[in-house]
Order: structure tokens, then C-alpha cells, then sequence
């Protein structure tokens, strides 16, 4: 298992990690804004890829991918932030998060190289299915890069058991059907299903899709390990999109969405590093 | 063809598959169970052929094209008719079929992608008969331009959802009408329009629209020496040739090469795309070196998919089935040369097929036999011809 | 029915006959001998049949309406799909028997008149397709309302002339095409679309279109309640209620009352019209006082003739058949309502034999049954469908 | 036979039966029209009664009847033009020319009754074919009326002599095929067609269609009996219509469409009135 999982996810629970989109609206904003989610107690973080037919996403991060796309992303340059935000001191774990195309046009030995050139932690690719999965987690583990799977409500016990069994790095809960994006209220229905997926799982279970608000965090803080936040985050760097390219501005709208952060975990009662 | 496509894991050789975030898998599974439960139940399939015949009209004909034949002065062409269907294609096979199966699934939505409006008013005439609510997902881009066949779909009842994402057009309607299911799944039965997506669907659709190529077995009095169709996703190629696959016929899939290959502005997927994954399923798309999948181009709208059918790819491979591409400019001029002969004005899609047999024809001989499918008539495009020829048409 | 009609004179009771210039009788003379050798030749109408088989598609089906006849809590309503024809309605029927009657005579051109402009295509369409030259007359308001329908018919490479006379539609272009008959009989079949004109036509255009009836007797189990169709000039009406015309069932023909019979702006010929003579044929006629011919209205562009077919006349005077008004609105939302029930968009002249239909049903059983004419699809209303409802589609 | 008939075209030749829309532009001018054309030597006036579906006629007639409608003429009105004319010394006879359904739908009684009040000397009604024509001809004979048949070259020998057995007044002769209007020269088919006709009647034969220029006057003059002129007339109308319609320029407009008339029937070498 990949050091960094083993110290800041496996066996914690109130995990918070939060999702961005690499260049989203450029580079330098996703290392600082990496850094940023450290300090407010993030555990990993999930780096996005940019894609053309993101059909997993909601409209917030489908607008980012094109905002990160406008300014030439790609899988390889994304990879290659990982070295500069460990420069500045990011210590947590990151997961790429990528759709199977772009796997498969860089091609596994290429990836793999680039994980071990980049000390990348982990890979989530939402559009590759447990049943296609098995060459990639074999060179996952191979490469001591955890593989995250994603659960369904609908995901059936017999599935579930399976994906369960062979799980690394976190079980990530999609907290409904649906795309990802924010929600107001969670279906009683998702507690039980997280119930149910604690069960099975001998990795940390977080819940993800709509989380965005402190209440989301609170509700969902005792049934299971911790919570995964994409577009609420994405739709603060949305609101600062312009903000955050003057470097004069820079800072000041990272703290607006560090505020934003800060009170929605706040419910987790982290001991953060700025604190 | 002694392997049985597809496998299993819904592969065709290394093409197909069920390439779909978790939250779908469930509904791909009840759909094939649901859709192997249902092929094999006699009044379903019997339900099916009934509502073929009785309310789209088939069989469709195949007419013997005698002036184009003469002219060309080489092989016989015949023409499978699906243009006469009703709503003008054979879109509506695959209709029928998918939206009796969401009825026997308790489906009470059916969700569709759109890129021209043949596939979303297939779609919305489907739900009208058997009662089902339609939302079609279409391009802004395509909404602009395909005014008539949006308002047909309103008219027919169904809800045509505007999508703004990427580039407006087909492919992003169909990630949106994907991104709907994937929150609806419970009540909303997905009817996808050709041979592509997720497994079970390509097989589906196929098994769906393989009456065109039953009917012409029965028809034809002997196997043609070439069968010819337009490829987009590839429905009504796979439908037509599937039952021909173990004959003795050269069978050609036609792509839209649009302003020409080197030109860039194409839908050339076999010739020109690379492996990747698109709407769920490993198959040849027009992608750049990063794996962004491109807009492809195409006079005709129904053709410009930046993917194919994933069983297209694989008998590419196998070499069972060659593809072609025709020009923007091929495909009309085989549009006029068939009007003035035969009185029949093809959709662009079909004359695609149709240019090919056009330049295929003379190298036979007056005995053999081309059959072209016909896959739609031309009136939702002669907005898009008046464009093109302009004025000079009776020239 | 006891006597037989037409009489020699092509008189039915008191409608019909040949008013027509000298100059022409002779053209009738000759296509009278023409045509009563072909019918009687087996040859020839194996080949007329084999053509509405592989070119057109017949037979068409009939389709159960179910949901239609359900929400209407009344008789089961049976569509005979004459929208399901090339070219998109039951004029070409009539135009395939009588473009090969025109190449049995050696004619090489012919001549037609339209208003929609389906007639016009269907032409357009025999022409290309039995190599024979074709000019279609056309009204310059109607070229003007019709563009697309135009471009149809270029692109089929007939010539489409516009006329400028009197209203500058149909009539109009009747009497043009008639007017270049006379000139160019020698060479030049009239080729007229509906059941109207002089002695020998409304006789041979039935006889053309009597396929409608004929089948629907074959695929209905038992000869329905009511039978109802539209009539501009009457053609459909007259194929579908011929083969019945014996049997015990009502025959209701459905005229255009446009805006309202009070209005003026109507069609309803026989309602309000007087005896007269139009287009070569006694029959009933919008006219003023004096009897200068009027201008009908309707929305739809197929039924605004201000005459009628003198067989439906004398089945009007013998009481046979009864006949009824629909106004544009009632078609429209007959439309309207068959699109959303069934999935069908019909043509809007078929629309009023719909409305009729939708009026008489809930007066019987549902095991009665009535039988709608469906002559032809509505694609080409989409236009003007559009105008009418606006943006209050999908409320 | 009526009276009129007897004196000016029976046993005549060099008939001249030009043709004028009545009403066009309005009911004076027809009058004065066709006062100049019986000065000019016309043997008989057909006065045709504009219809809104003329479909024996060409453009020119066609407009014309627009012209004449659109100021409201009749049926009724054009015959009660006919006793105006005669008060103003118009001795030869008068045709009507009328589409049949405006004959039935002011009715046989009707049209009679105004027939014998206003003295009309013939009828011709161009879609009233042989075959339908007993009826009207009986109550022609009756009130001593010429019903004026029309011959074609495609009309059969059998159908000729038919014709011809029964004609009153003149035989028509179409010309050519077609429509009023006029053409440039007669083909030579047109000459052996007025022989045939010729050889059948008892009555003159007049050829007409496309009368226009004096040549065609001489070419026909030696074949038949007479010609009648109609759109080559109505053409001289059309383009005085303005000036026709003021009293000021009235006469001189006449007096422009006199001389064409004139030189038409030059060949004739009539003695006209006015000479
Ligand atoms: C008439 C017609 N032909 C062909 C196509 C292409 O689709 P496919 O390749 O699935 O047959 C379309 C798609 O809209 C179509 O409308
Ligand atoms: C679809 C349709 N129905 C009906 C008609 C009316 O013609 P008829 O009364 O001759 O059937 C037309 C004429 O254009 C038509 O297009």
C-alpha cells in the first residue's frame, strides 16, 4: 500500500477529499489551490483530468474541463503538476481522476511511468467498470497506486462483495444516481446504502456526488469515513474564475474559497495546519 | 464468422464492452436480462413484427433501380426501401423494438439522444404509440439547424431538451441524454438510436434492425454480389448486413468523408480514428493525440458521429466488411443522378451507399447485382440540398 | 347502385360529361380508347400493381388506432395509412397509373397541375421514374407558400411553370395546364390528380385509386361501421368508398369549412356551392352570383378546390354518401391529438377526416368500427402547423 | 335564320369577325369599339363575356377579362350593351362568346329572354362541345339565334360532318392547336384542314386563332370564307387602356387600334364605311 494512503487515509475516518480540475482555469491555480485543501485538512485530493465528453460529470465540471482544455490540459502536463505541488509542500496523497480514453491514448506502460516519475498516489477512472478493470489493478498494485472503485445504490450485494473484496485507497459511495453535482438534501435511502458498503469494506468508505453543504457533512459524518467534495468546490473556483488568474487578486480569492472549505468541514473538527 | 459477437463481457473481438461510470451498470444488467428474457418470448418478438407491419408499413421493397442500371451500364442496382417507413427511415425499427421492450420493463420514460431529429422523432412517434414520456437530449447547434424535425418531435408529445454542452451537437446530446439515465435509471429506459453505447445495446439495435437484411433474403430472388449502406453508428449497415454475414456477397459500409479526408472535415471513423472509448464502448473514434474526442464533420447530419458501432470496428479487422468514404460532393450528385432516374430523392446518409454502388456498378456486369439500403428518404433534407445546389439543380 | 357510372356520355346522373374546347375532345376520345384497352390488358395492370408493390410500397397497412379509440370511449378507429406511400400520400397512386397509361400512348411529356404541390411531386416523381419529360403548373402564390415542395420537384427534374392568372393557385394552374394540353396534345399527357376534369378522368383517376378500398376490404376482417375520408377533388374519398360503395356501411366524405361556413372562407363545396361547369365537368362549384368561379379557403392546401369530383356529387345527390364540414381548427386539433395519441402526423387534409371521425366515435360501441382515409402525411404542414399552434405545442 | 345573319355574312366572304372583351376597360368603349370595327368592315362582333376561368383563352383575353371583371361585367350587363349599340347604328350581328357556366347560371330561360329583348344575333360558348350542345341548340333555332360551332384539325372526319350538318351562322376553324393568342405563320397543315372543313359545310367557314398581321389575312384569304381576329385586337386595347378611358383621348385611341385594324384586313379590300 502507497505510504502516503497508509498515513493520511487508511483507518482515519472524517476524511475530507475534495476534488479539482487540473488547470482549471490554469495551472498555477490548481497547486496553490491543491496546498490550500491541505491546509484546510483535506486528506487527498483528487485531481481531475480535463476531458472533451466528461458523461459522468454535471455541468459545473464539465465547464471546468473546458475552461482547463481552452488552456491546453492534458493528462501527461497534469501528472507533471504532482512533483511541483510536492515542492511546495503537499503531502497528502493524489489520485488521479480520469476518463478511460485518456488512459487508453497515453497508454498503460506510459502512465505508469509517469506515476512513478511523479509520485502520483492513486487513479479513479469513473468509466472503467470493476469487470474491465483487472490489467489496471494489477499494474496499480504493481505500482502501489491505489485503484478507487465507486459503489452504487443500485450496485448489487453479489457486485458490491466483489468490489469491496478487492478494494484499495478508499470505497468512494455515489451518494445517488446521478451525475456530480450539488444536491440539497440526501434520500434516507443513502444512509442505508453507506450502512450496507461499511459492511463490506475494509478500506474507509466516503461518500461523494452533492456534498456542498456543512449540514451534507454533518449527516453523513456518522455513517460513514469521510466525504468527497467536487463541484461545490469547483463552482467557488467558477465564481473567482477571473480573480484567481490576476496574480494580484490570487491570493485573496484562494482565501474565498478557503472560507467556503473551512465552514463546510467544519463539522469534522479537524485540526488544520493554518489553525 | 465462427465466433459468436458478441462475448460475454458484450466484446466483439477487442471492441464493444460496457465502458459506463457504476451507477449504470445495474441498468445495462436488468436490460439484458430483460431484453434476453424478451427475444425469446414468442408474443414479444411476435408484438414486435406485428407493429412493423401494421403501423410502420413492412415489408419495406426493394426496387429495382432499371434507369440507374441502365445507365451506369453495369450491375443491377436494387434498393432496399426503408425510406418508406413511417417517419421516413429505418430508425424507426429499432424504435419500436426497444420501446415495446421499456413497456414490458415498466419503464414509464424513455430517455433519447438526437443529432439531425431522425432518431428523436423515431423516438417520440415510439412513445406517442405506446405511451410512454419522451425526452429527446439535442444539440443547441442541431436545434438551430434542424427547426422542422424539433417541432415534429414537440408535436409528437415529447420534450426536446436543449444541450449547450462541448460542441451543441450529437455527441454531447448523447453524453447528456447518458447523464439523465444515470439519475433516472429507476423509471427511464434509454433508447439509444444506433449500433453503439454500452453493451447490451449494439447488439440490440442490431438485432433490431436485422429485419432489413431478413426481408431482403426472402425478397431477392438470389444473394446480390455486393450489398452496400451509409455508416454513422451504423445501424442500418448492421441490419442489412448481419443476416448476409455467412453469405457469399462483398458487403461495403460507406462513411461520410465529408470535404475530403485531407481536408480534416470528415466522419471517416474506420479510415482515420483510433482505439478509444466513446458513449460506453471500445471502438474506432476521431479523437486528437491526447484523446479529446473531435467533432467530425458530414454534410449529413445523420453520419457525422466521431465513433462507430463497435461490430463495425470488428469485421473492419476481420476484413468480413470493407468501408469506403464518399465525399459531401459524391453523395449529392448521386442524390440528384437518383432523383431524375427513379423519382426517389434519398436522404444524404443514404446516398452516401448509394455513390458508392453509383461508382462500383460499372466494373460488374449487367447479370450481378448491387443491393443499396436505402436508409431514409431525403425531405428533411432538401433545405440542406437547396444550400448546396442552389439554383442550379435544373441545369 | 343499381346504374352503372358513369354513363357513356361520362355522366353520372346529372354531374360529369366533357365541357371542354373542341380542340381537346379529340385528346379525350383518344385516352378514353387508350385507357379502356389497358385496363382490360392483364399486362398492363400486372404492371401497375407490381409498381405500387416495389416502387410505392402497397398495400399500405391499416392501423389500429388504440389509444385513440380509447380515449375516445367509442368505436375502434382504423387508419388506412395512405401517408405511408413514396412520396408521402395516396396521389401517387393515380399518378403511377397514369404516367404508364401516358408511356403506353407514347406520349413523351406530361403535363400537371398543383396546389400544394403534392400532386406536383407525385408527377415529378412517375416522370423521372417512367422517363418521360414533365411540366408542372403551379400557381405563383402557391410556388411562393410551397418552396419546398418546388425544390422537390426540380430536384425530381420536372419543370415547375409559374402561372400569374386570375388567383395565382390552383384553379388557376388547372386552367393553365389544360390551356398547354390543348396546345400540345399530340405529344402531351394531361396527367390530372384528382377525380375531376372532363369524361374520361374522375372515372379513371377512381379507377386508379380504387387500391385504397380494395385493400382495406382484404386486411379488415369485416366491412366496418363508417368509412371517412377528406375531399379536395375527392380522389382518396372516391378509392376508398368505391369497392364499399355495395356494401352496408356509412360513407362520410369530409369538405374543408375552413374558417367557418359563415365566414365565406371555406371550401365546402358542396354545402355551398351551385351547379356548374369547372374544369371540363358539371359539378357543384364555389361561384358568385353571376357564376365567376370564387376562390375557396382552406388551411389546407390540399382541399381548397372550389370544386369537387361530379361522382361525389351524384353520391351526394343520391344520398350514398354523406357529407360533412370540419374547420381548420377542428383538423388541427385532430392533428394534434392523433400525434400524441399514436404517434402519426397526419397531412392536414387527412386531418378533417380525422376531426369527423373523432366527432362520430364516442356515438358508438367499441365494437363498432370506423375506418379513416390517413391520405397523406404531415411533414409538409409542418410549416404551417407551426404558424397555426406557435409555441402552445407541447401545453 | 336571323336576319342579320342573312345580310352580312351569309354567302359572304371575306368575312372579318373580330372579337372584343365586353367591358374592357368598361362598357363605353366596348360600344365605340365595336362601332369602328363595323366602320372598318367587320361582318359581325363577337362580344365575349369575361370569365374568371377563361381556359380556352390566352394571356391577352385572359387579362382582359380581369379588366372587364374587375369593373363588373356580366352576362346580363355585356347583352344589355348590345340594344346601346344599335341605337348608336351597329347593323351587323352580335355573337355572344361565353363560357358555359355562365350561361346555366343565369339559365336558359333567362339568357333567352334577354336574347330576344336585347336582339342578339348569335352565341358561341367554346366549352360547350357538340355532344352537349342539343339543348341549346333547339332553343338557338327557336329564337333564331346562330349557334356558332368551333372545327379543330384534330377534330375526326366523322365528328366534321357532324359538325357541319348542324352548323348555323359560320364555322369556327381553329387554326392551330392551342389557345387564343396569336403566332407568327400559319403551318401549311392549317390549309389543307380549312379544305376539309370547307368541303363539309353549308355554311361560311371562318378561321381564327393567331389572326394577326395582313399577311396572314392574304395567306388564308383565297382557303375560306373569312377570319375571325380576336387577341390581336384586344392587344391594341391593352395598350391604349389608359388613354381609352379618358374622354379626351378616347377618340384618338380608337382611332390608333382602326388604323392596325385596317391594315389588318387590308387584303380583303373592302369597301368600309368610312371610305
Ligand atoms: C436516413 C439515415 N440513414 C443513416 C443514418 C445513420 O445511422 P446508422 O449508421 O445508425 O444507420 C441516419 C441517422 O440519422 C439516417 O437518418
Ligand atoms: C394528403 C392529401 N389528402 C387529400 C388531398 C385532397 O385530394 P383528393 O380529394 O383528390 O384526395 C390532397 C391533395 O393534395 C392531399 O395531398
Amino acid at each position: 500500500m502507497n505510504k502516503r494512503f497508509k498515513e493520511h487515509v487508511e483507518n482515519k475516518n472524517d476524511l475530507f477529499i475534495p476534488f479539482i480540475t487540473a488547470g482549471d482555469p490554469e495551472p498555477e491555480t490548481t497547486i496553490e489551490l491543491a496546498l490550500m485543501l491541505q491546509e484546510e485538512g483535506a486528506n487527498a485530493i483528487e485531481l481531475g483530468i480535463p476531458y472533451s465528453d466528461p458523461l459522468a460529470d454535471g455541468p459545473v465540471i464539465q465547464r471546468a474541463s473546458e475552461r482547463a482544455l481552452k488552456n491546453g490540459m492534458s493528462l501527461e502536463k497534469a501528472m507533471d503538476l504532482v512533483p511541483k505541488m510536492r515542492e511546495k509542500g503537499l503531502e497528502i496523497p493524489v489520485i488521479i481522476f480520469t476518463y478511460y480514453n485518456l488512459l487508453l491514448q497515453l497508454g498503460e506502460d506510459r502512465f505508469f511511468a509517469l506515476v512513478r516519475k511523479n509520485d502520483v498516489d492513486g487513479l479513479l477512472v469513473p468509466d472503467l467498470p470493476f469487470e474491465e478493470s483487472g490489467e489496471w489493478k494489477e499494474s496499480c498494485l504493481k505500482n502501489e497506486t491505489a485503484l478507487i472503485s465507486l459503489v452504487a445504490p443500485t450496485t448489487s450485494e453479489e457486485r458490491l462483495k466483489k468490489i469491496a473484496d478487492e478494494a484499495t485507497g478508499f470505497l468512494y459511495c455515489v451518494s445517488s444516481l446521478g451525475v456530480t453535482g450539488t444536491r440539497s438534501h440526501f434520500q434516507s435511502s443513502v444512509f442505508t446504502f453507506v450502512e450496507r458498503v461499511k459492511k463490506q469494506s475494509k478500506v474507509p468508505v466516503a461518500v461523494g456526488f452533492g456534498v456542498s453543504r456543512p449540514e451534507h457533512v454533518k449527516e453523513l459524518k456518522d455513517y460513514c469515513d469521510g466525504v468527497i467534495v467536487g463541484s461545490a468546490i469547483i463552482r467557488q473556483v467558477e465564481s473567482q474564475v477571473e480573480a484567481l488568474q490576476n496574480p494580484e487578486t490570487q491570493k485573496e480569492a484562494i482565501d474565498q474559497i478557503r472560507a467556503y472549505v473551512r465552514d463546510l468541514v467544519a463539522p469534522f473538527e479537524k485540526t488544520t495546519i493554518h489553525s | 464468422m465462427s465466433t459468436i459477437v458478441p462475448d460475454q463481457r458484450g466484446r466483439y473481438g477487442q471492441f464493444g464492452g460496457k465502458f459506463v461510470p457504476e451507477t449504470v451498470m445495474y441498468a445495462l444488467e436488468e436490460l439484458e436480462g430483460s431484453l434476453n428474457e424478451a427475444m425469446s418470448s414468442k408474443e414479444f418478438i411476435e408484438h414486435y413484427h406485428e407493429e412493423l407491419k401494421k403501423y410502420s408499413g413492412r415489408p419495406t421493397p426493394i426496387t429495382h433501380a432499371e434507369n440507374l442500371s441502365k445507365r451506369l451500364g453495369g450491375a443491377q442496382i436494387y434498393l432496399k426501401r426503408e425510406d418508406l417507413n413511417h417517419t421516413g427511415a429505418h430508425k424507426l425499427n429499432n424504435a419500436i423494438g426497444q420501446a415495446l421492450l421499456a413497456v414490458r420493463m415498466c419503464k414509464q420514460k424513455i430517455v433519447a439522444e438526437t443529432g439531425a431529429g431522425q432518431h428523436g422523432v423515431a423516438a417520440a412517434t415510439v412513445a406517442a404509440r405506446y405511451g410512454l414520456e419522451c425526452k429527446v437530449f439535442m444539440g443547441e447547434e442541431d436545434i438551430r439547424r434542424q427547426e422542422l424535425n424539433v417541432f415534429r418531435m414537440k408535436l409528437l408529445g415529447a420534450e426536446v431538451v436543449p444541450v449547450s454542452s462541448g460542441s451543441k451537437t450529437l455527441k454531447d446530446a448523447t453524453n447528456e441524454a447518458i447523464r439523465y439515465w444515470v439519475s433516472n435509471v429507476e423509471d427511464t429506459f434509454y433508447l439509444i438510436g444506433s449500433v453503439v453505447g454500452p453493451h447490451p445495446y449494439p447488439k440490440m439495435v442490431r438485432d433490431f434492425q436485422r429485419v432489413i437484411g431478413d426481408e431482403s433474403r426472402v425478397q431477392l430472388e438470389k444473394t446480390p454480389d455486393k450489398i452496400i449502406a451509409c455508416v454513422g453508428g451504423g445501424s442500418n449497415a448492421m441490419g442489412m448486413f448481419y443476416p448476409y454475414l455467412e453469405e457469399q456477397v462483398d458487403l461495403i459500409g460507406v462513411e461520410a468523408s465529408g470535404k475530403g479526408i485531407h481536408t480534416g472535415k470528415h466522419a471517416a471513423t474506420l479510415s482515420e480514428g483510433r482505439l478509444g472509448v466513446i458513449h460506453g464502448s471500445i471502438t474506432y473514434l476521431l479523437q486528437n493525440e491526447t484523446g479529446q474526442i473531435q467533432e467530425p464533420y458530414s454534410i449529413s447530419a445523420g453520419l457525422d458521429y466521431p465513433g462507430i458501432g463497435p461490430e463495425h470496428a470488428y469485421l473492419s479487422e476481420t476484413g468480413r466488411v470493407t468501408y469506403k468514404g464518399i465525399t459531401d460532393q459524391e453523395a449529392l450528385d448521386a442524390l440528384k443522378i437518383l432523383s431524375e432516374e427513379e423519382g426517389i430523392i434519398p436522404a444524404i446518409e443514404s446516398a452516401h451507399a448509394l455513390a458508392e454502388a453509383i461508382k462500383q456498378a460499372p466494373e460488374l456486369t449487367a447479370s450481378q447485382e448491387i443491393l443499396v439500403c436505402l436508409s431514409g428518404r431525403g425531405d428533411k433534407d432538401v433545405h440542406t440540398i437547396m444550400e448546396h445546389l442552389g439554383g442550379d439543380v435544373d441545369e
